[in-house]
């Protein structure tokens, strides 16, 4: 039972509020006559779909019927952050490997 | 392999079932194999079963990174049918049932194949003319199939609410009475023996890290055992296909959903059949031990997590008191999840890819039980010929590309 | 043909959601009491809080500014405005004014700037405002809705928005600890069958 | 019969209360405060059930939620409940309760002599093994295997009880009111914080309450007492007793279960039986304690041998010895303490069997300066007896307790009782997805790392001293609310003796030859079963359980699991640490169906919607369909009527004068901004650019793959504002939808979105006569036929109401729909239907709405639609625009292979043959009827009605490449044998030109 911060409201809030709406940063095409059916069928249907880190859009459907975006770990369900529609996401997969071999590397010293 | 019977046990029993043999060998794994079959699950090993026994390849390799049967194959709630609504859905699962009927004996292995037969209900005018379209869609296919009214389901059904004057009174339902339940754990075991006794390695906790090219074809694999070298590698990894995909670069049209199941405590048969309601997303069965195995819908979010929010099971369970108001005071006894790997078109990916020896079957979602013998037996015919069975030919990648989709949510629906 | 005429008298043409509960009690101490207050004006404005212009003309009309903190409201006289998200809010206005005070809103936007990106709807007849009191309120909001409504949580002013049983709603505290509910019209007979059933145990007042 | 076994004085039971009970037929009396296994005990009920697979004769093992063997059938007709464990039902005046298994009974078991004789050939998967031939007789086997599944009974008659739920917020969940539990909370609510602590028994205490031992000098069951009545006196702390937290999500939430009534009578009198409370906490400590394993020896399940933490249980709470004669069989110091309960009891303790062969702590000095045999070294390798233990068999064992190393003896006795050491409680820790972890140090399994907001206290974390859990306990709490505390107990508990880690008593036999050494009560799982298992390549832990049934059981393994898992790791050579645990899952303890699904049942499983217009619909006898959630008038049958007779009144009223129609369920989008245009332009697939206000358009919205997602109607109300109209059941979607594309992709454009569905009612009325109905009602607008065109719009006054008047037909006549505030809905529909009772206004519902425009070949989308047809699939290029700067969403789509093929499916007309049939929807269409099965089907029936207008049937469906199949004869072969033919047709049956609505 996820529990979410809204970034426009301001709050976290029960998932029973919100509805997943899937992966994020899925640009539609500016040309869409332009690009090949594969291309197409990637934007339509092909998802990344990690086992981890995944950035992808909630809907605050019964809250400020909102879109916003969440960094979330598909398999601990551990929410790292939420943000705004147009921004982009502090926390990667990458930044989180790099933290974990900091604190590695710092337990070594 | 020893052949299991009735005398066997008697036999066994005499010796105080000292001297039984291992069901399958625990092997190390050779350093090269013709096909690495990448999961241990039901669909996995009825390919490899199928490969050496229908293709005579038995230099084959199933990987497993937990144990054998271990994923959605021990987490489902059991059901078989073949009621679906297109021609290349219904016929490929119709298949698969075809070679369920004869299952236990051909795999020497009781897997408990019960065609206790299949409602789905229909709550709403929509719903029932999909239901009159879908069954008969199914009965010109030759797959068997009814359209009951309510007084009919009644008959099936003798514990259902009937009332018409409930939130959403049952209309009617489609009925296959070939459709049942069968022992999921059996089916993966069974499946296990059968290859083995051919000469397949099954090999357990041996995690796929890497998958291995070399100028866009397929070399082998890097494990937690090393690396394992092949030119075929098929990967029949249900909800972790994605990741899969990932290291080749390769991403699928299939996103990774909770999906959860309950069990209620046993109790004496009350339901002999399988009742399904995919408007009220209430699945029930009940199980040669009595516990009544309930399934719920799908979680929303992508999840590898092998559980899902309780709303969902709330919903579930508040459709089913509904449906079965003396089911109220059952008590659940153990809910769980698995990770359902979801196609847009509820429909699987049994398909070739863009790399040389790289081979999908996935994209099975909810409903991929029923399917895998009939699964394990198209994909295995692709494997051997690099070529489409032509049961599964409708079911490649491409035709995310092409838009040729097989929209089956109407039939698959959150259903099992 | 000939039809069955319901329930009209002459004059009275405005039903309200819950037009058809009648006030009653069904308990002589009721811990819930539910009061509808009916008709009023519902508007739903929209614009950028960000602009002065907009928020400057909206502040001259309404005589209070408009709240611009995620889940506040203000209130002044019959007037309140409900933040619902960062650029929409809900102004609930005395019964009857909402035309006048949204061709006010679209003059004043207008005078002070041309290019102004507002809206302004009458969602009047579409929801209604209920007022649940009583000594069961706070255990009956804990029945209907998943959101903490704690007095920790949910101080006087605040709004919400969030489920009521399997509907939604848009709740504000008020200064007598009451609640205020804004239900939409078509759940309003799934709000009241909810309402009467969670309210067995503490008794019902309709006020 | 008097209570045998009960003490005269003491424990915490109320002798003033005297309760008496039935049990398999025979009445009994308890006392308050007993539960119904110790009301058992203390009469000496000795058989209380049969087991699942051997039928063997059980008795009561512990004294809660671990429970395996007790059973029971609780209550009489619709209140019966199957299966609750008799250790943690509240004795109350009247209860009865019978065994679930056994026939004739549980005393005298029929099927015994199936274990008996069949047992040897029923090992673990021996289904799987046979059965098999021939494969059609599986179902008869099963019919018989059928008969003895279950435990328990379901009544066939509903539930007279209600459930409901509450969410709860808290900063500090507190789950077991134990030792530990009780300190974290009491320093938690000293904070100040938002508290909630809950424990599944009907008083707070846990051990504390069965226990000798002092707290800071004080009885402990004086302390708990204490520390209860403090929490009962903090505002901010909310103290639930039988309440048990059954499931633990993710980020912290709860589920737990109150039993509000179970404890008072069958039914509730008043209110909910239970109820579940939904909590949502910040910091959530686990003190759920620990349970006392079992030993594995030779007939340990005979009745009479019991946990000795029970044992002790039942004597300091209850006042009940369950027997004369004890043996006492221990590896670690507990089980002195229970010899000592007993003999201070003034029962016999034969003997403490100690596996130890040096056992030197407190409690055994206490032992031994009592006077009790301690019998170091030894371990009981088989127990005697039929339906009760008579004896107990011990042998010396080696130091490691692998062998037996001597002669064995009998020692006589009525009781065994068995501390095997302790299992942590770790199941709610697991529900998260964290995997419990081996601690050697504490034999046991104990909650692995997690990301929750945990803490664990007592003996959940191993510390399983009463001084340790408190101390833990308030450290925890203070942590929890994020405090400092410097309390520290003491319980003068120091100095206990090592335990000896022993999960399976060794034979003189073979595990295989022994006499049944049972792992898993309930499911007759046996250590020769594991070993079996092992020995047949289930290696892994979870293929074990799943090969053995081993903690399937509604237990969940708690007793069993552990020493199962050490039998499996010795067979296969490994350390339990190795081969692991299997995962818990909620529920911890099983949870009524009904409590889950609370009040969201009946009328309240999902809302019904209803438009302002509805108690209209309701007095003037509308049958209803649901439609989404809402429930439309479906049709309005008069006295005498068939369906199809009010049918096609209600048509020919339209086709002839006039009919009205509820159209208020459309969605509704009221759409600002400079921008509406070219966003209208960008997910509609017509053009918007031009549309004039006071103007209306039909649109077709699609998904990106170019299917139909949804229709409607929109008005351009002025040149920045316009009013969507879209399906009843896909208002909410569509809504999603444009804010979606507003959102993510174009927030530059200056469009506000706001659904104004229930703002509006709608009455719809259709007919020649219909312009004259809206001119008795409105005269400040011209209705003529020049001044107000088809798709035309005007804002005007209606009945004296401002309303929104669409000059728009969805029925192929003249049509008008007069949208006011809801509030004024009904009003408004009974002013027209008074106005229009002249020429005969004939209310009609959603079936005859779908006979009108079909005879019109307009489409219903959802129902000739399916998700797989785009525009020009349904005949609807003309609603495409084809040179529209953006492209819009779905139209990349249309060049796809296989979505520009020319042989898709078709939305085409269907006219039977025959012109009495009305083909069913849902007929699959075939071109050769007399093609053997499997058939080429073509397309499906979508739509189909008599038209009473037409005198004929009229039909819509899909062909494949139907357009360029006009006026084929296709088939639609039938369930029931006939195969019907049809003519492939243009959809519009009536009017063509559309002479009628441009009228």
């Amino acid at each position: 039972m996820h529990h979410i911060y809204c970034p426009y409201c301001e709050e976290t809030r029960e998932e029973e509020e919100y509805s997943y709406t899937g992966e994020a940063h899925i640009e539609r095409p500016k040309d869409p006559a332009s690009i090949t059916d594969e291309a197409w069928g990637d934007y339509l249907f092909f998802r990344s779909n990690p086992r981890g880190i995944h950035h992808e859009m909630w809907f605050h459907a019964a809250g400020c019927r909102r879109y916003f975006n969440a960094t979330r770990d598909t398999h601990s369900y551990q929410i790292h952050e939420t943000y705004k529609m147009g921004e982009l996401p502090t926390i990667t997969a990458k930044t989180i490997a790099a933290d974990t071999l900091a604190a590695q590397q710092g337990d070594a010293s | 392999m020893k052949k299991y019977s009735g005398f066997s046990l008697f036999k066994h029993s005499l010796s105080h079932h000292e001297n039984w043999q291992a069901a399958w060998r625990s092997p190390q794994p050779k350093k090269q194999y013709d096909v690495i079959i990448v999961g241990g699950g039901g669909h996995g090993l009825a390919t490899a079963y199928y490969l050496a026994k229908v293709h005579g390849i038995t230099n084959v390799a199933v990987l497993e990174k937990g144990y054998l049967g271990g994923g959605n194959t021990a987490r489902n709630t059991t059901i078989v049918r073949s009621n679906y609504l297109w021609d290349e859905a219904s016929k490929l699962y119709d298949h698969s049932l075809d070679l369920w009927k004869d299952l236990s004996q051909d795999l020497n292995y009781n897997v408990m194949f019960s065609q206790r037969g299949v409602l789905n209900l229909g709550h709403n005018l929509q719903d029932m003319r999909d239901i009159e379209r879908r069954v008969n869609a199914n009965r010109l296919n030759g797959i068997d199939g009814v359209v009951l009214n309510t007084a009919e389901v009644k008959e099936i059904v003798p514990v259902i609410n009937d009332s018409q004057d409930i939130r959403y009174p049952v209309l009617g339902a489609s009925w296959q009475a070939t459709g049942g339940v069968a022992r999921h754990d059996a089916v993966a075991w069974g499946f296990a023996r059968g290859a083995d006794s051919f000469g397949v390695d099954l090999i357990q906790q041996c995690e796929v890290t890497d998958i291995v090219t070399e100028e866009g074809a397929i070399v082998g694999v890097q494990t937690t055992q090393g690396f394992i070298g092949a030119n075929k590698v098929a990967c029949v990894t249900a909800g972790n296909s994605g990741v899969m995909a990932a290291m080749v670069g390769l991403r699928l049209p299939i996103e990774s959903r909770p999906l959860q199941a309950l069990v209620s405590e046993p109790v004496k048969p009350i339901i002999d059949t399988v009742v399904m309601s995919n408007a009220v997303h209430a699945y029930v069965s009940q199980s040669d031990k009595g516990d009544l195995v309930i399934g719920a819908g799908t979680d929303s979010y992508n999840g590898y997590g092998q559980r899902g929010s309780f709303h969902v099971v709330e919903h579930t369970l508040s459709a089913i008191c509904e449906l079965f108001p003396m089911f109220s005071r059952v008590r659940m006894n153990r809910a769980w999840g698995g990770v359902v790997d979801t196609c847009p078109d509820a429909c699987p990916i049994v398909s070739k890819t863009s790399i040389k020896g790289l081979y999908f079957n996935c994209g099975w979602g909810t409903g991929g039980f029923k399917a895998t013998p009939g699964s394990g037996h198209v994909f295995a015919h692709t494997l051997a010929h690099d070529e489409a069975h032509p049961l599964a030919a409708p079911f490649s990648l491409d035709r995310f590309n092409t838009g040729h989709l097989i929209d089956e949510h109407g039939a698959a629906g959150v259903a099992h | 043909m000939t039809s069955v005429s319901t329930n009209f008298s002459a004059g009275d043409m405005m039903e309200s959601p819950l037009h058809h509960h009648v006030a009653h009690t069904n308990h002589s101490d009721a811990g819930i009491v539910m009061k509808e207050d009916k008709f009023r004006g519902h508007l739903n404005l929209r614009g950028n809080p960000e602009d002065t212009a907009f928020t400057s003309a909206v502040e001259s009309v309404l005589g209070v500014a408009l709240p611009i903190t995620a889940n506040t409201s203000v209130r002044s006289g019959d007037t309140v405005a409900y933040w619902l998200c960062p650029n929409e809010w809900l102004l609930i206005v005395a019964s009857g004014t909402q035309g006048q005070v949204e061709a006010d809103l679209r003059l004043a936007v207008a005078n002070k700037g041309a290019d102004q990106h507002i809206a302004i709807t009458d969602i009047s007849s579409g929801q209604t405002l209920v007022n649940l009191s009583g000594s069961g309120v706070a255990e009956l909001l804990q029945k209907s809705t998943v959101y903490d409504c704690h007095v920790s949580n949910f101080p006087v002013g605040k709004v919400v928005q969030t489920t009521f049983a399997k509907t939604g709603t848009t709740m504000c505290k008020l200064e007598d600890g009451s609640m205020d509910l804004v239900i939409r019209r078509s759940f309003s007979d799934y709000f009241f069958l909810w309402l009467q059933d969670a309210s067995e145990e503490y008794g019902l007042q309709i006020a | 019969m008097s209570q045998v076994n009960r003490l005269a004085t003491g424990g915490r039971i109320d002798r003033a209360k005297p309760m008496s009970f039935t049990f398999n037929g025979k009445t009994y009396q308890g006392f308050d405060g007993d539960t119904l296994a110790s009301a058992m005990l203390a009469n000496g009920v000795g058989i209380v059930g049969r087991s699942f697979k051997y039928s063997r004769a059980r008795g009561i093992l512990g004294h809660g939620a671990e429970e395996p063997n007790a059973l029971m059938q609780l209550h009489k007709g619709n209140a019966t409940v199957p299966n609750p464990r008799a250790t943690q039902v509240e004795l109350f005046d009247g209860l009865t309760a019978t065994s679930t298994n056994g026939w004739p009974n549980a005393e005298f078991d029929i099927m015994q002599w199936v274990g008996i004789i069949g047992g040897k050939l029923m090992p673990p998967g021996f289904y799987y093994k046979t059965f098999m031939a021939p494969q059609k007789m599986w179902m008869t086997y099963e019919k018989f295997i059928r008969k003895a599944a279950g435990f328990g009974k379901l009544s066939l008659e509903p539930d007279p009880d209600t459930y409901d739920k509450l969410n709860v917020h808290c900063d500090v969940m507190v789950v077991g009111a134990g030792p530990a539990g009780l300190a974290a909370a009491l320093e938690a609510g000293r904070s100040g914080k938002r508290v909630i602590i809950v424990d599944e028994q009907n008083e707070f205490g846990g051990t504390l309450l069965g226990s000798k031992q002092t707290v800071d000098g004080v009885d402990a069951a004086a302390w708990a007492e204490q520390a209860t009545s403090e929490l009962a006196g903090m505002a901010n702390v909310t103290a639930m007793p039988r309440t048990t937290a059954f499931g633990y999500y993710d980020h912290n939430f709860l589920c737990a279960l109150e039993r509000r009534t179970d404890h008072i009578g069958p039914v509730a009198l008043a209110g909910t039986r239970q109820r579940v409370h939904r909590i949502r906490a910040h910091q959530v400590v686990l003190a759920t304690g620990a349970i006392e394993r079992p030993l594995v020896f030779g007939n340990n399940d005979l009745p009479g041998i019991m946990l000795a933490n029970s044992v002790s249980t039942y004597i300091n709470r209850y006042a009940v010895v369950p027997g004369q004669r004890c043996v006492v069989m221990t590896t670690n110091d507990s089980g002195y303490q229970t010899a000592l309960d007993i003999q201070s009891a003034g029962r016999t303790v034969v003997a403490v069997v100690d596996s130890r062969h040096a056992p030197d702590g407190r409690l055994v000095e206490a032992a031994k300066v009592a006077g009790i045999q301690v019998m170091a070294g030894h371990g009981v390798i088989e127990a005697q007896g039929g339906k009760k233990v008579t004896g107990a068999i011990v042998a010396p064992l080696d130091e490691a307790g692998d062998k037996v190393t001597g002669a064995g003896k009998t020692l006589s006795c009525d009781l065994i009782a068995v501390a095997g050491g302790w299992s942590p409680v770790v199941h709610l820790s697991c529900h998260t997805g964290s995997r419990p972890v081996w601690q050697e140090d504490v034999a046991g399994f104990v909650p692995g790392p997690t990301i929750q907001n945990q803490h664990l206290a007592g003996a959940v974390a191993g510390e399983y001293g009463l001084s340790q859990a408190l101390n833990a306990g308030i450290q925890a709490g203070a942590t929890a609310a994020g405090t400092e505390c410097a309390q520290v107990f003491n319980c003068g508990d120091e100095s206990e003796g090592a335990a000896q880690a022993l999960y399976l008593v060794p034979h003189t036999k073979p595990i295989s030859r022994a006499p049944k050494q049972f792992v898993d009560f309930q499911n007759d799982v046996t250590a020769a079963g594991i070993e079996l298992a092992a020995r047949e390549g289930f290696q892994s832990i979870e293929h074990v359980k799943r090969y053995t049934a081993m903690g399937f059981g509604t237990d969940q393994g708690k007793t069993g699991n552990v020493n199962g898992m050490a039998i499996v790791a010795k067979a296969l050579n490994k350390s339990i640490a190795e081969t692991g645990t299997t995962i818990f899952r909620p529920a911890y303890t099983p949870v009524t169906f009904g409590a889950i699904g609370g009040r969201d049942i009946g009328v309240l499983l999902d809302p019904a919607r209803h438009t302002a217009m509805h108690p209209w619909h309701v007095a003037n006898g509308a049958e209803f369909e649901n439609v989404g959630q809402w429930k439309r008038p479906w049709y309005f049958p008069q006295a005498g009527e068939t369906m199809q007779q009010t049918l096609n009144r209600e048509c020919l009223a339209v086709r002839n004068s006039v009919g009205m129609l509820d159209a208020s369920t459309l969605g509704k989008i009221d759409i600002q901004g400079k921008d509406a245009r070219e966003f209208l332009n960008r997910v509609y697939t017509n053009a918007w650019t031009k549309l004039a206000p006071g103007k209306c358009r039909y649109g077709l919205m699609l998904k990106e793959d170019g299917m139909i997602f949804d229709d409607g109607v929109t008005a351009c109300l002025s040149d920045h504002h316009f009013l969507m109209t879209t399906t009843s059941g896909g208002a909410a979607a569509v809504l999603a939808w444009l804010e979606l594309w507003h959102q993510t992709e174009w927030p530059e454009l200056d469009v506000y979105f706001t659904s104004v569905t229930d703002q509006w009612a709608t009455c719809s009325f259709a007919g020649p006569n219909s312009r004259k109905v809206l001119e008795k009602l409105c005269t400040d607008v011209d209705l003529s036929a020049e001044a107000m065109k088809f798709m035309d719009y005007r804002e005007g006054t209606v009945a004296g109401i401002k309303s929104r008047i669409f000059r728009i037909s969805f029925t192929g006549e003249l049509s008008f729909e007069v949208n006011v505030p809801a509030d004024q809905g009904h009003y408004m529909w009974q002013k027209l239907m008074e106005a229009g009772e002249e020429f005969g206004i004939t209310p009609y519902g959603t079936e005859s709405m779908h006979v009108l425009r079909a005879e019109k070949g307009f489409i219903i989308a959802g129902q000739d639609t399916d998700g797989s047809m785009t525009p020009y699939d349904c005949l609807m290029g003309w609603a495409v625009g084809k040179t529209k700067t953006f492209s819009f969403l779905g139209e990349r789509s249309f060049t796809r292979p296989d979505t520009a093929r020319a042989d898709r499916k078709q939305l085409v007309g269907l006219k039977p043959k025959d012109p009495t049939v009305v083909i069913p929807e849902g007929s699959q269409i075939v071109m050769d009827p007399n093609q053997p099965i499997p058939m080429d089907m073509m397309g499906h029936v979508t739509s189909s009605y008599w038209s009473e207008c037409l005198g004929h049937g009229i039909a819509m469906g899909t062909v494949k490449g139907g357009l360029a199949r006009m006026g084929e004869t296709v088939y639609c072969p039938l369930a029931d044998g006939r195969v019907l033919a049809a003519e492939i047709c243009s959809p519009v049956f009536y009017d063509p030109k559309g002479d009628h609505h441009h009228d």
